[in-house]
């Protein structure tokens, strides 16, 4: 399996690579280099990427795949996304939970939890909010609503 | 290696079950892993490391009200142990073990150890821990398990 | 090799930046030191280590009142990361990931990594943390960073 | 290598003194341990670690009231350190040192350093801590420290 076949061979640009007198051209995303091409110009010998591991990049001569991550069911996490040869497993909440991060301040690759979102009642007299807004409040009341203890309830009229 | 939990000996902490070809993870040098074990293939000095991260919601230790009195804490372990034919008990070769009394409203922190023993061929090596359900499996990087002859 | 902070790659943790000829560091057999990478110099397995000493003061987290919700944890983080240019991104080798809830007024505390990996005639190696201002670099004995070949 | 807590240097941590022969503890290839000290056989680049566990009861940083002002912590220290003939102090190659401040009843945790350094022929190393009273020595699998030639 090689990549693009037919384009400039010189090892001056990103195409190929060096690889003591030939210049090799790299494996796709997905797949592993198991070895360099024996000829100028030639094609390294590429093996798709184990099930369970993932290559996102064109053009590599990666020896390896990535493991993909795993999901964290004891934060219920759920797989939104399940890892391909591709691309790495996508973790996040179930419909009806929001993403609560683990620390502050929360970047990109902070551990998270998924919990349940408020049960808003009667949710008909909330403005909606989509859950993952709803940190910890159910979101104003619909005008003729007031809030009372965890709901809304209509203006006395 | 990566860790996938289950349970395994009787009145001993849970033996953690890894992945050993994946990723950075390989064998070589016919060192092999097979059922929790990764099996010694000729006596020699090895070093041999694992580092676990836990990770966990915050228990009653550490809800503090006024006044009150000092709770006990929780704890997180791990243990490398050796298994031989040539006596019927495992040795608890390396421990890290750490109290856990944590006031915020989750936690989670990694154990590593590391050092080296003289081992016979066919000597078998797990990681056991205090608890798997506060093992963080979930990347390679914070979880791992290795042994090299020196 | 001793640590000076200095910020590095965009959308990734701050990269330390290294002394590596001062007091105790130093590199041998063609291991180079350039620009914040430890140079590979021919393939093989390597055992790779680092210790990072954070230190802070102490943060909302852990300023507790009665009968208040539980906060979030602050985090301290470090990730020993290859970069090689068989492959255009970097790889995570090892993290160790901390919570941070301290009610002291201020903290310090360690974190260690160190395992054995395939490396690659020219693949590099970087540290990088959460937050370089919480790094003590004051000492060498306590922060610092290295790889032997096997 | 297994500790037996003795008071040693003046104006200095306390050095432990281990049990080198019993159990998992073993010297060879010339590696000689005398009153206290593991003694460097030949010149060389060496990895030298150490884990120490630590316990205690929890003290007065702990011990929080309503609106009380945040207290300093203890500290918990572990230095491996080089006695060399070739210069009149002793030089600190490795530190682990954490802040304590726990609000549980007692609390335990170990601290692991270990990193490689070139020794010469007849330097000596040798483990301090802070306070010899909190080292948890019942175990050799908790505390131990040693050194191998690479």
């Amino acid at each position: 399996q090689g990549s693009t076949p037919g384009s400039r061979c010189d090892c001056g640009g990103d195409i190929q690579k060096r690889y003591g007198p030939f210049c090799c051209r790299g494996c796709p995303m997905g797949y592993y280099l198991k070895a360099r091409c024996t000829e100028h110009c030639g094609d390294a010998t590429c093996l798709p990427c184990p099930q369970g591991t993932f290559l996102a990049r064109e053009n590599h001569y990666n020896v390896h795949c990535t493991r993909c991550q795993a999901c964290d069911e004891e934060a219920s996490q759920v797989v939104l996304k399940n890892c391909s040869a591709v691309a790495d497993t996508r973790c996040g909440c179930a419909p009806g939970q929001l993403v609560d991060c683990s620390v502050k301040p929360c970047v990109a690759s902070s551990p998270f939890r998924c919990l349940p979102c408020l049960d808003c009642k009667p949710p008909e007299n909330h403005t909606p909010t989509p859950c993952f807004g709803r940190d910890s409040s159910c979101g104003p009341c619909l005008p003729g609503f007031y809030e009372h203890s965890s709901g809304c309830a209509s203006c006395p009229t | 290696v990566r860790q996938t939990p289950t349970q395994h000996l009787k009145n001993q902490f849970p033996t953690l079950n890894w992945e050993h070809e994946l990723g950075l993870a390989f064998t070589k040098n016919r060192m092999n892993y097979t059922n929790k074990f990764l099996v010694v293939p000729e006596s020699g000095d090895y070093f041999v490391y694992s580092q676990i991260t836990f990770r966990g919601t915050t228990s009653e230790c550490g809800n503090i009200s006024p006044g009150r009195q000092q709770n006990k804490p929780d704890s997180i372990i791990v243990v490398i142990t050796k298994v031989t034919d040539s006596y019927p008990e495992p040795a608890q070769l390396l421990t890290g073990t750490k109290s856990v009394c944590e006031i915020s409203s989750n936690w989670f922190q990694p154990l590593y150890l590391g050092a080296m023993f003289s081992l016979q061929e066919g000597d078998k090596l797990m990681v056991n821990v205090s608890d798997i359900s506060l093992v963080d499996y979930t990347k390679e990087d914070k979880t791992f398990f290795g042994a090299f002859l020196l």
